[in-house]
């Protein structure tokens, strides 16, 4: 579980998250929406201690985060927003691999994951083509598969989707699907309903630093005009 | 697997983000080498690598500054073409200009030192110009004392052929890249890691 | 450029370890000698090495061609002298053997270059070198290998962008400055972000290092490389 | 006019465009579509000699684009898919004024572009933030104010909505729309039809670094299944 209990955060003084409370509970599937700027991506990095609060506080299964670093990025897979710079090796098979090789695992279990992992965002059998080789779409995969790998509880992802075609990102969201189902957390910052809503089991939405709706899906979609996020088309 | 977490040591994160600069930069001295000019005035070429390791001793200081150069000759060791002419190897650090490069982090090394007085960073933009100065032609002596000292060693020249070759040619440019570094750190755009 | 070359020599299939190992040997004692017999003698070791590694001779030569016109430049700078006879001819001489020296050692680390990916250099770095110095040496090389064609496209666009705006106009040392003083700050702001995704991804001291292993080829080698350091003294 | 004339190119000796023709007239909006890695980026980088044909050539308004680089990159706008390798100043004001700048025109002038691109990407007035303190999405609203700040006679876009929020999509293509209406020709990459279809005059998919489909929006979407490319769902 993770949860924010009165979260705020100021960058310089300019207060980007404001009172911020929520829980993701194992299992769930939770969907963050919210304009550019209103903070998203501001409260994933508390997920994991890359940012700490500046009052309220941030716990993952009952742990606050700043007290169990380790604890809280172990359990914690993240996602960036732009994984481009984030890659740490020059191959993918090696990237993918350095998140569980972190974890200290045995090799033959470190190369299990790394394989699960690039199947899930059907890129297998590719471990040895070098990153800047690939194409947009396909850095944006190998950067989900290096969160996997490290099988954690729970699962942050900064617009996960973008630059996915359509193939690689239903692959993804049904491999979301079944973590969730198997009861990882999964917290997902989109601009863009229209595809994660059927599998949401809760929408929260930002505006300006502040959460503005927690509901369900049905519930929140009537609650989300205004707040410039795209939701389904009635047809 | 409770135990094996727990077992994990993680580097802290003013570490991490130091490392991470000292790699980046190694990899830009790295880049850097697509200047290699044959100077006709000596047997070793003109490069920018001198002005990238005024500016790591500058802005990374005296610890993270010569870990970064240590980094570059690693790479160039194990084979990255990394050095003047993209070359690579362990030759190159032997080779008729491997005295320039085992300076580099020991210049790194004291021009932090006599720039930032300990392993405390400060703002190298609000350090008076004359210690600057002072820092960066201490790091050039001892670039040029090193690379000419080994060179004449290694291909058995007298002493002033070996200054005459290895020295003297380059000292103009030597002193653009100064100026260079210290309007780089002046301009205000580059934040040390305070830690 | 020369650069690793997958193949399948004896080179190729030798542990990182004992390559390294004969590397500094012969550096050793070929720094150590200049005697045309010991010249000789090494000619024939890194023959032997070439060979064994497949190294293409010409492709290596041309990828050190600045080295190597630097070395011929040598003895002529040697040669020199102020007044007559102007240029001594044993002085060039001696010079010339001590070049050429320099010459071998350059192809015998074209041999290990041509024959060893990254990532092997990368556990050896990581199994030799003990604790936090090792995991930073080898973490560091990964990275840089990573990076370096990224921060290449850096420059290389920096200096188009100068140079569509007529940036060749402008004198070198502002062209030094805005190359330098751009590529800093973007290499800073990419490890400003990558700092952040290895923390994400639980950058340790201890991880599981990458496999390595000595296999029975690899002993005659070391034995050799420790051969070849002892004829330093000699 | 940008014109591709049989143009093939390889990434060491990997195929990425195979023989590909294509006309993007002055004031027609062609939307380009195609799978993670099928070659679009490649192609668009053709467009201002950012990358060079092996075979065939690129015409921007008759001349080769390798024959004369400057005049290509002064009509050809490039919006890149990722933001952040386009960035070259410190503030927002100073990166969109970097273009204009070059061409060299009166200040007065350069500030009524700036502020005009900065209003079609609603980040009017913000000029003095420092671009690493902005949001993914607000990122890639400067970079395409950038891009619209040069007033050039043609815009190539790669996959610009990516990140941005429900108006400034809107915003920015009701921009694009009018200024194809005033002649400017415009070619945007993209894996998701959803959106701009309505605008497209035409569609051209990729697959496998060639041009398979190359129609109407209409006569198009019959042809785009097995294609990986979003289309609007029918309702
Ligand atoms: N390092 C920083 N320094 C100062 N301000 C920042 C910094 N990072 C973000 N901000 C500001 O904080 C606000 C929220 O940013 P955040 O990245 O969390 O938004 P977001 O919801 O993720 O937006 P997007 O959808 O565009 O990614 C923005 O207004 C941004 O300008
Ligand atoms: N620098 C490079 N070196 C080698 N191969 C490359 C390089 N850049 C791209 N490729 C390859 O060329 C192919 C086409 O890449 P391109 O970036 O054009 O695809 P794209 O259609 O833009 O995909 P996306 O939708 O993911 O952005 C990919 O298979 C990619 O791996
Ligand atoms: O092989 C290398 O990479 C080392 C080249 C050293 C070039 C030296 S450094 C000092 C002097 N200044 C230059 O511009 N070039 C030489
Ligand atoms: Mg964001
Ligand atoms: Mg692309």
């Amino acid at each position: 579980m993770i949860e924010f209990q009165s979260v705020s955060y100021a960058f310089d003084e300019v207060p980007v998250l404001r009172d911020v409370s929520l829980t993701i509970d194992d299992g769930a599937f939770v969907v963050l929406a919210g304009a550019n700027g209103s903070g998203k991506t501001t409260l994933l990095r508390h997920c994991n201690g890359l940012l700490t609060a500046d009052s309220g506080e941030v716990l993952v299964d009952d742990t606050p985060v700043a007290e169990n670093l380790l604890a809280a990025r172990s359990t914690v897979g993240m996602v960036f927003q732009h994984p481009r710079d984030q890659f740490v090796a020059a191959t993918i098979g090696a990237d993918v691999a350095f998140g569980p090789e972190n974890l200290g695992l045995e090799r033959a279990d470190i190369d299990r994951r790394v394989d699960a992992a690039l199947e899930a965002v059907n890129m297998a059998g590719r471990e040895t083509e070098r990153i800047e080789t690939l194409s947009g779409g396909e850095q944006s995969r190998v950067a989900i598969a290096g969160a996997l790998a490290m099988e954690p509880a729970h699962v942050v992802l900064d617009e996960p989707f973008t630059g996915l075609d359509d193939p690689a990102r239903r692959s993804v969201l049904s491999r979301l699907e079944s973590l969730a189902a198997d009861g990882t957390g999964v917290l997902l910052a989109t601009h863009d309903l229209r595809d994660v809503l059927g599998l949401a089991d809760r929408v929260v939405a930002m505006q300006d630093g502040r959460v503005v709706v927690d509901e369900p899906p049905e519930r929140a979609l009537e609650q989300l005009t205004g707040l410039e996020v795209r939701v389904p088309t009635e047809c | 697997m409770a135990t094996e977490r727990n077992s994990v040591d993680l580097v802290d994160g003013d570490v991490v983000r130091q490392f991470a600069r000292a790699a980046m930069l190694a990899a830009l001295i790295g880049a850097s080498v697509f200047v290699t000019i044959p100077n006709p005035f000596s047997p070793a070429p003109i490069t920018l690598q001198v002005l990238f390791v005024f500016l790591a001793g500058l802005v990374l200081g005296p610890v993270w500054g010569p870990i970064s150069l240590l980094l570059y000759l690693t790479a160039g060791a194990v084979g990255i073409p990394v050095f003047s002419g993209f070359e690579a190897g362990i030759g190159p650090l032997f080779g008729a200009t491997g005295g320039y490069l085992w300076s580099y982090p020991i210049a790194a090394a004291v021009i932090g030192l006599v720039v930032h007085r300990g392993t405390d960073l400060r703002d190298p933009a609000a350090v008076a110009l004359p210690i600057v100065v002072g820092a960066l032609v201490a790091g050039t002596i001892i670039i040029y004392g090193m690379g000419t000292a080994y060179a004449a060693w290694l291909l058995e020249l007298a002493a002033w052929e070996a200054i005459a070759g290895f020295a003297l040619p380059f000292i103009p440019g030597e002193i653009l890249k100064m100026v260079a570094a210290i309007v780089i750190v002046r301009s205000g755009r580059i934040e040390p890691v305070q830690s | 450029m020369l650069t690793y070359n997958p193949d399948d020599t004896l080179a190729h299939r030798l542990d990182p370890r004992s390559k390294l190992a004969v590397q500094l040997g012969f550096a050793a004692t070929a720094l150590a000698h200049t005697s045309v017999r010991a010249l000789l003698a090494l000619s024939v070791v890194t023959a032997f090495v070439l060979l064994i590694a497949r190294v293409p001779p010409l492709e290596t030569l041309y990828a050190y061609r600045f080295a190597l016109v630097f070395l011929a430049l040598a003895p002529l700078l040697a040669g020199l002298t102020l007044g007559s006879p102007w240029f001594d001819l044993a002085d060039a001489g001696a010079s010339g053997r001590a070049s050429y020296r320099v010459l071998l050692i350059l192809l015998v680390s074209a041999a290990y270059v041509r024959s060893t990916p990254v990532r092997a250099s990368r556990a050896a770095i990581q199994r030799t070198i003990p604790g936090k110095p090792g995991q930073l040496l080898g973490i560091g090389v990964a990275l840089i290998f990573r990076f370096l064609p990224v921060l290449q496209a850096d420059l290389r666009t920096i200096r188009d962008a100068m140079a569509a705006r007529l940036g060749d106009e402008r004198g070198v040392l502002d062209r030094a400055s805005t190359l330098g003083l751009l590529g800093l700050t973007r290499a800073f702001d990419r490890a400003d972000r990558l700092a952040l995704a290895m923390q994400a991804r639980c950058f340790a001291w201890n991880p599981t290092l990458p496999a390595l292993a000595f296999s029975r080829t690899d002993y005659p080698v070391l034995v050799a490389a420790v051969v070849l350091a002892l004829t330093a003294f000699v």
